[in-house]
């Protein structure tokens, strides 16, 4: 039963939904809509759990005295930091800017940036013409990169147009049929999860 | 030299993150737990907010109804204790069916009827022929439960790989870009904001 | 061991790559696409009655790449002197909307009757069912706590439908295709704002003219810029983009080279 | 009754939902399902590693089994690891799993412990197998490159749900010369992996890995009905093709 009442209500709540998306009936999209403005409640509260859950995690790890204890208070002192600056001084604060040019900004551009160095020993010693497939994959990356950095062009004018082709044709294609094939799974995924037979998401039997 | 705290705080640490290239070491954790904690901090601020408009001031002007979708959210919290954590399974339920038939509905119109439409081309120039083909292989590839029994539907599933190659490739290219132009934003940074070397 | 080291000098001549042009700026020419071009046509045809809503989706970790086409359409519209409301469905998007308003305000529009900052909304493609079905509903108060049914803005505007256009910057979600699913029943058209990182996925929907058109990454901003006629970062930092790619080209040619040469000797062995 | 342009969406929506449902209810029999060569290369990177004595080294990625957006990739690549904790067990081979949420380490450990009992080899498992890295991105990441320049394994599968550190992942693991196969349904990330990985699990492909494996009835049904969808997809396509290319634009309309 612990299981059974929630995902029936789910399910309720998501055949609502579909049925106010086909059938012209007043009352049916004015509950969807409700159903909606709901979910979009339920996941403020869910953004502010994550928040709590991390919390929670770091203070048991500064209590076990664990080796990442160090990094987990300086974690804890930034997010009451950032938090308090919002909560009491608003998001146009000072403190709360602080937080968010000082360390928000530079610290999550600098890691997506450092990839860029992985991707470079990849391209370097792994993107190797192996074989028809790796040959094909090879062609494609180098012809993008080419039309879209000014080098390409320099060496021979079509370069620019080629990328284009590759992105808007081929690549496009290929998308599409992908696309029209998950578009087919999410429906399947749907129909499992609104019966109730998918239910991982519920976490294990208690 | 810049003379503000924030940039001076941006640099280190944007040296910090990059330390990690010469090996993994403590500056470069540090840099990974203050990002994490300031990116939570922020998603409380900005969540609450929501919860504020959307349901505290509302039910202050004696809209009830909002008590229903409080309650659930506020059930959320349930998983911290062992013996209730089952009554989340409520919200929980709640949230990832409305998510599924909302994606749902738009789906099918949207991403399955008018693709498939959008691929009907006319014939006539070598980049529609080249489209619908890679559109047809690239679906016959994906067949699981057909015996490929025939020459047709062998060629076109290996058709339908070649042009995903391609499609990686082009993928490939473009995130390279990507990544160069965050390590050129850095290198702005440190250089023009921070040092004050380049103009 | 040389291996590694091999890897090194590789790194530096990438910082390289990046930081000479910065120093000497090498002036490339650079080449227009026809992605761009259609954005700006689109935008530059605008009046300032139209109303636009702009939902800004993005994180700051690619501040280089989307941020650039921020700076470009806050030029453009500012001289266009449309009227804009801002929304946006990833929590790090509100300082994105702060950046736009300050910008457009510095342009001359004010708030309240040209600019409305309706600020975060939680929950992703339901928060987008939401507020494309009705605004005001989904946001029943503005970023500054005013109630939206007294912003003089949104006196006429109640679902997507009774907007001009959409420009959405995407990063991760909800992207491009949650956009193409829940705008679909109102009809009106968007532009994406992608990433190059994205620009793979986005463009089947453009070829669907589910969307109207792209402008992808620092090189779309960099033509934006050149459109506009004001060059800013993006022109700037194409230089040190296109020095940097040639590294990457040049790597994956010397690797495969490398590849080629061990083979045959390994064959004649 | 049904709002006014979405009667063929309608249609066609009813028509998939009692198709699967029909497929589903006499799903008593499994469906074969076609040779992929990800799956197969699994086989051969567990055998290569038993040849060489090393580990193996598994991650289901960053996703979380109780969050909607990434659950059915997860629990996809986690049928995915019962069989390769099957085949560890039944080998001797040391097996590591790397792993990112706290949801999905409970259920992983569970999972490679059921498989070790189900392979007669109960005394083989420890919990030290399932190690619980970081919910932290790049800490998960670091750690797992970490793992590989360390203990230098024979086999890397790196089947899930993927994030940015696909590069960093997929790079790390091809430098230490192991076998390498990756495999993820998003596919932006993907190529990252495809590029760099020796065999790759192309999007749906790790769907119909983890059902095939797991002989889940339901979801291979699932499987037959999405390939019945994708005929009709290739029919329409090529009727709706021909159709213009000789001037009757009947077809594009319906399907606008």
């Amino acid at each position: 039963m612990r299981r059974e009442v929630p995902v029936f209500l789910g399910s309720a709540a998501g055949v609502v939904i579909l049925a106010a998306y086909f059938i012209n009936y007043k009352p049916l999209a004015t509950l969807s809509a409700e159903l909606m403005n709901w979910g979009i409640i339920m996941s403020a509260f869910a953004l502010c759990l994550a928040s709590v859950n991390l919390v929670r995690k770091h203070v048991n790890q500064i209590a076990r005295k664990e080796p990442v204890a160090p990094f987990s208070l300086a974690l804890l002192i930034v997010f009451f930091g950032i938090t308090l600056a919002g909560l009491f001084q608003g998001q146009n604060s000072a403190g709360f800017t602080f937080f968010y040019k000082g360390i928000l900004e530079p610290v999550s551009a600098s890691f997506y940036g450092m990839l860029g160095f992985y991707l470079l020993s990849a391209a370097f010693r792994t993107f190797r013409a192996r074989s028809y497939e790796a040959t094909l994959l090879l062609l494609s990356a180098l012809a993008v990169m080419l039309g879209r950095a000014t080098i390409g062009s320099l060496i021979w004018e079509g370069f620019p147009g080629l990328a284009e082709w590759f992105l808007g044709t081929p690549n496009a294609a290929a998308d599409r049929g992908v696309l029209i094939g998950a578009s087919l799974g999410l429906l399947s995924s749907g129909v499992r999860l609104m019966l109730g037979i998918d239910r991982a998401y519920l976490g294990s039997e208690e | 030299m810049s003379t503000d705290l924030t940039v001076w705080l941006a640099g280190i640490l944007t040296l910090c993150a990059y330390s990690f290239l010469y090996k993994e070491n403590p500056f470069y954790r540090l840099a990974e737990y203050l990002l994490v904690g300031v990116g939570a901090g922020y998603a409380l601020v900005v969540g609450w907010t929501n919860i504020l408009q959307k349901a505290i001031q509302p039910l202050q002007k004696g809209q009830i109804a909002v008590l229903i979708p409080v309650v659930l959210g506020l059930l959320l919290f349930t998983r911290f204790s062992r013996k209730q954590a089952w009554l989340s399974r409520y919200p929980i339920a709640l949230m990832v069916c409305i998510g599924a038939a909302v994606a749902l509905s738009g789906t099918i119109k949207e991403q399955l009827i008018k693709q498939i439409g959008a691929t009907m081309l006319p014939l006539n120039s070598f980049d529609n022929i080249v489209f619908v083909a890679g559109v047809v292989t690239v679906l016959s590839y994906f067949f699981f439960t057909f015996k490929p029994t025939t020459a047709i539907q062998r060629g076109s599933a290996l058709v339908g790989r070649s042009f995903l190659m391609v499609a990686f490739g082009s993928m490939v290219g473009s995130v390279a870009m990507l990544r160069t132009s965050l390590l050129i934003g850095r290198i702005d940074f440190v250089f023009k904001q921070w040092f004050h070397i380049l103009k | 061991m040389k291996k590694a080291l091999d890897i090194r000098w590789l790194y530096i001549l990438l910082f390289l790559s990046i930081i000479v042009p910065m120093a000497r700026p090498l002036g490339l020419p650079l080449k227009m696409g026809t992605w761009t071009k259609v954005v700006w046509d689109t935008l530059d045809k605008l009046t300032p009655n139209d109303v636009l809503l702009i939902c800004p989706d993005f994180n700051p970790s690619i501040e280089s790449e989307l941020g650039p086409q921020r700076d470009a359409l806050i030029y453009h519209l500012g001289q266009k002197g449309v009227k804009a409301i801002f929304v946006t469905f990833v929590p790090q998007g509100t300082q994105q909307t702060k950046k736009f308003i300050t910008g457009l305000e510095a342009a001359g529009r004010k708030y309240g009757t040209d600019l409305v900052d309706l600020g975060f909304l939680a929950g992703e493609e339901t928060a987008l069912a939401a507020f494309f079905g009705d605004m005001k509903k989904a946001c029943p108060k503005d970023a500054r706590g005013t109630a939206t049914a007294d912003i003089p803005l949104l006196k006429n505007i109640n679902t997507a439908r009774d907007v001009k256009l959409l420009i959405h910057f995407a990063q991760s979600l909800p992207g491009t295709a949650e956009y193409v699913r829940q705008l679909g029943p109102y009809g009106i058209t968007f532009v994406e704002c992608v990433s190059t990182g994205a620009m793979a996925t986005s463009v089947t929907y453009v070829q669907s003219k589910q969307a109207l058109g792209l402008i992808a990454g620092l090189q779309g901003a960099a033509e934006y810029e050149m459109l506009n006629k004001h060059l800013a970062y993006a022109t700037t930092a194409m230089d040190s983009q296109s020095l940097a790619y040639t590294v990457f080209i040049g790597a994956v040619i010397a690797g495969n080279v490398i590849y080629y040469i061990e083979r045959k000797r390994a064959r004649t062995k | 009754m049904i709002i006014k342009g979405r009667e063929f969406s309608f249609l066609v929506f009813a028509l998939l939902v009692v198709m699967t449902i029909y497929l589903m209810r006499r799903g008593k029999q499994s469906w074969s399902v076609r040779k992929i060569a990800g799956l197969d290369a699994i086989e051969e990177s567990i055998g290569r590693a038993t040849e060489m004595g090393r580990p193996v080294f598994f991650t289901p990625g960053g996703g979380d089994v109780v969050s909607g957006a990434s659950a059915v990739d997860t629990m996809a690549a986690v049928e995915v690891l019962s069989y390769v904790a099957s085949m560890t067990a039944k080998y001797k081979l040391k097996l590591t799993v790397g792993i990112r949420q706290a949801n999905t380490y409970a259920v992983a450990d569970q999972t490679v412990k059921e498989a070790y009992v189900a392979a007669g080899q109960p005394d083989l498992y420890s919990p030290d197998i399932v190690q619980f890295y970081s919910p932290e991105q790049f800490a998960y990441a670091a750690s797992c490159v970490g793992y590989f320049q360390r203990e230098r394994p024979s086999a890397i599968l790196m089947l899930g749900w993927f994030q940015a550190e696909a590069v960093m992942l997929a790079e790390g693991a091809a430098q230490t010369g192991a076998i390498t196969v990756g495999g993820m349904v998003k596919f932006n990330q993907l190529a990252m992996m495809v590029a760099c990985c020796d065999y790759i699990l192309i999007g749906e492909e790790l769907y119909v890995a983890g059902a095939y494996l797991s002989q889940n009835k339901i979801k291979l049904a699932c499987i037959r009905s999405q390939d019945f969808g994708k005929l009709a997809a290739i029919v329409a396509i090529i009727v709706g093709t021909l159709m213009v290319s000789a001037g009757n634009k009947a077809l594009v309309k319906l399907f606008s």
